[in-house]
């Protein structure tokens, strides 16, 4: 029986290239319905990269606590007294029950329902009802050291971004990102206050793999215009032009993605039909220029979608912030939270929150147009016939740039496929790797 | 939305609008008290009126029972220890709804915008209101004027396409209001008894 | 069915049998119209009364509610674009019910009938009748009968054995009948809210 | 693993016979129970048969479509402007996304929600939103031609029936029915109209193997005087009279089965309760006589049930047509549709319309008593111990009779399980064959 | 439960207290008979209110609704052919709630009790009561004592922590008291639709 | 295709040790987790232990029946003329249908609802309707003798109890439960007239591993203070005391397990919260003293819980008996009945009734403490990363101890895991053991 071997990896050099076909420009359906990847997945991308939990300012202060997920796995990202960052598992390591039940809090320790045993905010084992009993037990001395909760074997945070990650040999979360640091600074570091999330996060249940969300936010400008011709003829009474193409880009690094144009000065913001919003990215555009150039002034502003492999998705204009946690080959579970500047002034904020809601909450007039075509993107595959046709993915082949200003792998026009190409061949690759050795420097 | 646009809203003081959780009497009712007869069967035609209003989509019809200063709000319910004291939801977190007149206008326009792809074929909706309890308040600013607290249940089933179906179940609280001879929704708390939606979205009003 | 039978049932003038969407206004209802309050709770009685007689498998009791003339109509209801002409369900196509009295009470047989293996055990049922509407219609063709357009919503429920169950949601349009001093069922439209019945069979009446 | 293997397919000669017996007399209950079985049926049995997929009235002028299914596969009929008919899978060649949500209407074109495509009636791909991007990218001119929405290998007609096949290998639609054309008249062909689908179609799931209601319809009289008690009783008063089985049949070849009497003259059609429709009967007798034959004009008017493998079921009295679908080893979607004479009278057409619907509808007083049968049989059966214990499927062994006036292979006798024996066999050697040469001729 | 304990609990004369299959006249109610208007609407004030406290966790102005001698039961019911004189439920035999208010008192306690570690995070409750019948009995043994047989379908939906949830529909038949002016629920029968409980408990009041 | 092979079980030696470890102390996950354990656990132990199916009482006449399940196979226990018991698998030989779909009842003969063949109380064919075509078939004589309802191997009786077993190689009743019959009196025997079943049976679903509660209900005393603290705190508005543990044991042989103390003259039936059951008690004691000796009648009262393996549960003070009926690797259905001796007094009989009721039943305020639990074990434990961390199962480990007067293997202390790690040991002999003779004796 598989369970009785040690390992259930695949063998190395699987050709997982086959179903991306050599330029990703043809996808075979069954990565997103099939079983046996999915089960590899957890294991070769969810185990092993860099996942993002929280954002710092959910938990300010010391014991103050959110729940999240990595792949399957239930986390506590706990706040220490040093103002250190925990990941625990919430899982006991007695009988294996779920330790903590409330989705954010403050605790001084957690306390398992079941027998009592208590851990710190570090998950360390503190002690158990009828503690006697244990300390009688022979052993108990020595396996007192393994009854702990399990924890992520690493985190780390950038500019409030907290990540974790289960795999002790990856590369350091600063690696991790590459040049996406530099990206995500348009974000997280355009004012001297830093960012915070609102309070609360959405989460829903799609039927969907979770792969097709994320290829989704890595780039497809493309469905913008049809998807979700209803929200702007609801704003605006009409549509929106379409772009040409000339400014905008696509960009891409280690599985990272961020699509965007540099030549509409409010882009995205403007869905939230929010003046308050405009005016005060209008206000700001000097200082931001100042402190982050020019290049990222205009990106920080853009139409455009971002993704962070593997599934964290950001949508800057409504500064929508994104999991799509994986939930077997058919189901996702959407985390999402709305991302706001400290010091921003009341008004303001209060415009984003609702600007948020508006567009991409679970009942925002964007997020409405997509849930159904990527429902039907999965079920309309599973036929026994369906799953054989492949999928295209070569809008924008071709279109490769150099540009000095630009860091990544650079493809021109909004109009493309080739972050979803480069994500799909990056998941390969992962798919494939043995180990973080074997992962190739994109 | 990866879109450029031009918008031209007007600017809403969204921030300083009353939150329903203030106006609202929330102490028990009485027992026998509760409002008199004709009162009581006005409001629930009057509920009633609006869920099929809702089930057939005709929004315009709806929108007609608004008050204009309506508060639409349908806050996310967290999952929280009982003695948390940030409670399982509040004012300024993220919301489902938190609305006023203007932007449940911009929601019904875009269900009724003919690229709404996502509705054609439509959704077919029940709202199930049951429960129903009406309280006078002793708000008597104006002579032609009476507002009720109203509170009832809302079953809400979803049906779509070939399949799909969503179940929801939530308490409301409403303000009810009697002006110039017709009545208007002014305010309405919607707490939702799921946490994880069980649903891909919310494409209904509750 | 594979056996040999020898009928002797009536010939009955199905085709010329009128069709509940025609004599039904379906105009919407005035705000604060409305029949009057001892008529509504006669209503409310009736239907609450079929709803309990139906859980509790009192055919006989049932068939006593229904006009002579009834007409229960309860269409398949398509998934079609919204400006395809032809609407989701329409007369002369395929139904779950398209009945008049005699089909009523073969059915009510059936579920009687000793043989009819697969109601012993007996399902568990439930008819949950909520958002009664009650409007009065023009018609005053007799002195003694008056008749009444009443809307609801009916949550259907069945569990049988150890652990099946099926919920099914409609919209229902009734004509109410009061003559000679009884209140009667006289035409009834269901909408499902279904496409793909999500259940294998309709074994109870809506 | 294995998605990574190109061919899952069994080995030739594996040994299905091993399952039903050399005669088909005793039935292994893992075959209605085993995801392995039931995904290899799509590959072997759906992708490879003709399937029922409409009647050619429902979709009478250019642009007329009407949705169905292939196994698992959502498939679109489609009347052609030149009044051929065209079978597109539904989804997008694109993400996959379904293509059309309308199970019945007339288009122009068809058009994806996701990303706009647009596809012709014929499911060729006519061009996107924002065209412009596409056509500037490398090879689209090339990859243009594989962007059509996938359809079935072959569409064929018999009398109005419209069937569909994946498998371009397979024998013509005429070969495949055999025999059963010449008996397929007596339903198709008894009027010089023609017969028409009532409009609409009942759809209700049903928890069971597609192979249990399939056999039941091949030939099952054995259950209709017991499970059916109820029906006759309400409808008459008191049961029916058993059949002697002097003038009644099992027919079958190629997996297509027919079981009906010579002796009664109006036969099920009684069982819809509607005197007209036995008038009309009586009244187009010698008519049908003259264009079909004695042997056919009693066939038309039998107590019958007819199965075109794998899965069209036909009850003749109430004139209903059904197809069960596959959905997993224990869940079907039936799909079921009335049809009548073109030229029938309208208040008989209303009384054949009607009698379908409380017979045979899903609240049809003979329908309520089949489903938990056989939802049943698979339950009672999926129990450790229970499915190690065979089904018995012996009754009429030795019954094969020949009879220059009835084709096909003939048994006596309408309490008999022949047909479903020569149904299984028919399973089993489609199961076992690597390709078309290799099923036997039956 | 595995710990010693010293318990002090009165002696309950549990076995001879009344049944609720007794006293309550399960005859069919007359079409157009029934309560008057205002005992009606207190009637279905008092259930709403009922179902309000228990959803909001307020156990006890739930004990406060309940009378001295109240009876609250909730049999199991089986699977059993119809013809079967057993009857699929019945007194003496396994029950989900067979109480007296002593009872109905621990079992709040538990509830309330700061240690009942499955109840915190609290689970979100919805009692959605409806087709509720009143029917005066005729008993009038006291002056200022009136007693109402009230029927009603119970649908109980739970939701806890992530995406747990229940739905249970039941029949419930109460004897409804009015008392020196006071409202109190002084027998209940609740007749659920499930044999096997779809549920992992049953963590309310029904 | 596995299911063509004959045989699915391990090779013998298969090393299921390697799942829990030398000493069962550290347990893997996966046992509670995986589709393919759970398959086996089918074959290896509901296939071949004894199973409790019900109490003598439910069914005292001829004819009468109960039903119930083995692992997943749906039974019937029928009380025969000669007063004998019959174990029917409750399906039909001809299509596989249930035969019975009342859970409870008294009959002449069943009868299959879908072709109305009929059999005796022990299941033997009797006969079908249209009886004549089966007779007219070829071997029909030879194969009526294989047309019964498929049974038990074997059923037998402790004291009221009623086991069956489908392995017909498998040790005696008796045998299988060794020492515990001993034990069992204490429960069974303690009065001249016997033991019986109040009517009635609580059904219902719990979303875990049928081991999580089996282990539980084997000895876990260690949850009883803190997951059940709200019940005590209800009942006598405080805290029990905690155990001191020198008069208190886990015992265990065969897999089979009980925890108690010989310390608390009244022990657990106290959270009944009925003077009439204590005073009943009491007033028998002396009794009891003199049927079954001093510690059998200490344990009978006492604090304690046992586990006849592989799925009864008993909780001796509220007189609670219960299955744990596998539903797949993540869920259960729980049966559970109250037992009470056949001559208490019918006020005792209604307290006990009424106790059973409020505190495990499935409103009951200790069973209502246990579920979430029970559930979160297996949730939490289902992630990637959680799943490797292995459960600790150390507490009392070097506790065993001898003791003359108690049979069985011996370990003191009530708050142990002593009878866990038995039962995990004698779990892991059942799935490696080829057939009866590589069980080892315990
Ligand atoms: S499972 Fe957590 S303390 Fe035992
Ligand atoms: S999926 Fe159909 S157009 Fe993109
Ligand atoms: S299945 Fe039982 S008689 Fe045919
Ligand atoms: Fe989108
Ligand atoms: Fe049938
Ligand atoms: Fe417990």
């Amino acid at each position: 029986m598989a369970i009785l071997e040690t390992d259930n990896r695949p063998q190395a050099g699987a050709n997982f290239t086959a179903l991306i076909g050599e330029e990703s420009q043809w996808t075979d359906r069954r990565i997103f319905l099939d079983e046996e990847i999915y089960q590899l997945e957890l294991d070769q991308i969810f185990r092993r990269c860099w996942l993002f939990v929280a954002h710092e300012s959910q938990i300010p202060e010391p014991g103050d606590f959110v729940s999240s997920y990595m792949g399957e796995d239930s986390v506590l990202i706990v706040r220490q007294a040093d103002q250190s960052i925990v990941v625990l598992i919430n899982t006991c390591p007695h009988r294996g029950n779920r330790v903590c039940h409330a989705e954010s809090g403050k605790v001084r320790s957690f306390i398992c329902n079941y027998h009592g045993w208590s851990f710190g905010r570090d998950g360390k084992f503190l002690g158990a009802h009828q503690q006697d009993a244990y300390d009688a037990s022979r052993d108990f001395c020595q396996d007192r050291g393994q009854l702990n909760m399990p924890s992520a074997a690493r985190v780390d945070s950038y500019k409030g971004l907290v990540f974790a990650i289960f795999d002790p040999d990856a590369p350091s979360l600063q690696d991790y990102l590459g040049d996406f640091c530099w990206y995500l600074d348009a974000l997280l570091d355009n004012d001297e206050g830093g960012t915070e999330f609102f309070p609360g996060c959405y989460k829903y249940l799609v039927e969907t793999n979770w792969k097709t969300p994320v290829e989704n936010t890595s780039g497809d400008a493309l469905h913008a215009g049809w998807t979700h011709a209803s929200g702007p003829e609801a704003l605006f009474g009409r549509a929106v032009a379409p772009d040409k193409g000339e400014h905008s880009y696509h960009v891409n690094q280690n599985g990272h993605c961020w699509q965007f144009n540099l030549d509409y000065p409010l882009g995205n913001a403007a869905a939230l039909g929010e003046k308050r919003v405009l005016n005060y990215l209008r206000e700001r555009n000097d200082q931001v220029v100042e402190r982050l150039g020019e290049v990222r002034a205009k990106i920080m502003n853009a139409i455009s979608c971002i993704l962070i492999f593997p599934n964290l998705g950001i949508l800057p204009g409504s500064m929508n912030f994104r999991v799509y946690h994986p939930r077997g080959p058919n189901k996702i579970e959407v985390h999402s939270w709305g991302l706001v500047n400290q010091n921003a002034p009341p008004d303001v904020k209060e415009a984003y929150r609702k600007g948020g809601m508006i567009t991409f909450g679970p009942a925002g007039i964007f997020e409405l147009d997509d849930g159904e075509n990527w429902e039907f993107v999965n079920r309309a595959s599973r036929g026994q016939q369906a799953r054989r046709a492949p999928l295209y993915l070569g809008v924008g082949l071709g279109s490769e740039i150099e540009d000095a200003n630009i860091p990544g792998h650079v493809s021109q026009g909004q109009m493309n496929e080739a972050n979803q190409r480069s994500f799909f061949r990056h998941w390969a690759d992962m798919m494939a790797a043995e180990d973080w050795t074997q992962v190739p420097g994109k | 939305m990866n879109q450029p646009m031009q918008p031209d809203l007007p600017d809403r003081p969204t921030s300083d609008r009353p939150i329903l959780d203030g106006p609202i009497p929330d102490r028990p009712m009485q027992d026998q008290a509760g409002a008199s007869e004709p009162v009581r069967r006005a409001i629930e035609s009057f509920l009633y009126r609006e869920a099929r209003v809702l089930d057939e989509g005709d929004y315009g019809a709806w929108l007609a029972m608004l008050a204009p200063d309506i508060h639409y709000w349908m806050p996310f319910i967290e999952n929280r220890r009982n003695e948390d004291p940030a409670g399982n939801y509040g004012p300024g977190r993220l919301a489902y709804y938190d609305d006023d007149l203007a932007y449940l206008k911009i929601r019904v326009k875009r269900m009724q915008a003919s690229t709404a792809w996502s509705e054609d074929p439509a959704t077919r909706q029940v709202h199930v209101v049951t429960n129903i309890e009406v309280e006078p308040t002793e708000d008597r600013s104006a002579e032609d004027r009476r507002e009720f607290v109203v509170r009832s249940i809302l079953l809400s089933y979803r049906n779509r396409g070939e399949r799909d179906e969503g179940t929801q179940f939530a308490r409301r609280t409403d303000l009810i209001r009697f002006e110039a001879g017709k009545w208007l929704l002014a305010r309405r708390r919607i707490l939702l008894t799921q946490n994880v939606l069980l649903s891909r979205n919310i494409n209904t009003f509750f």
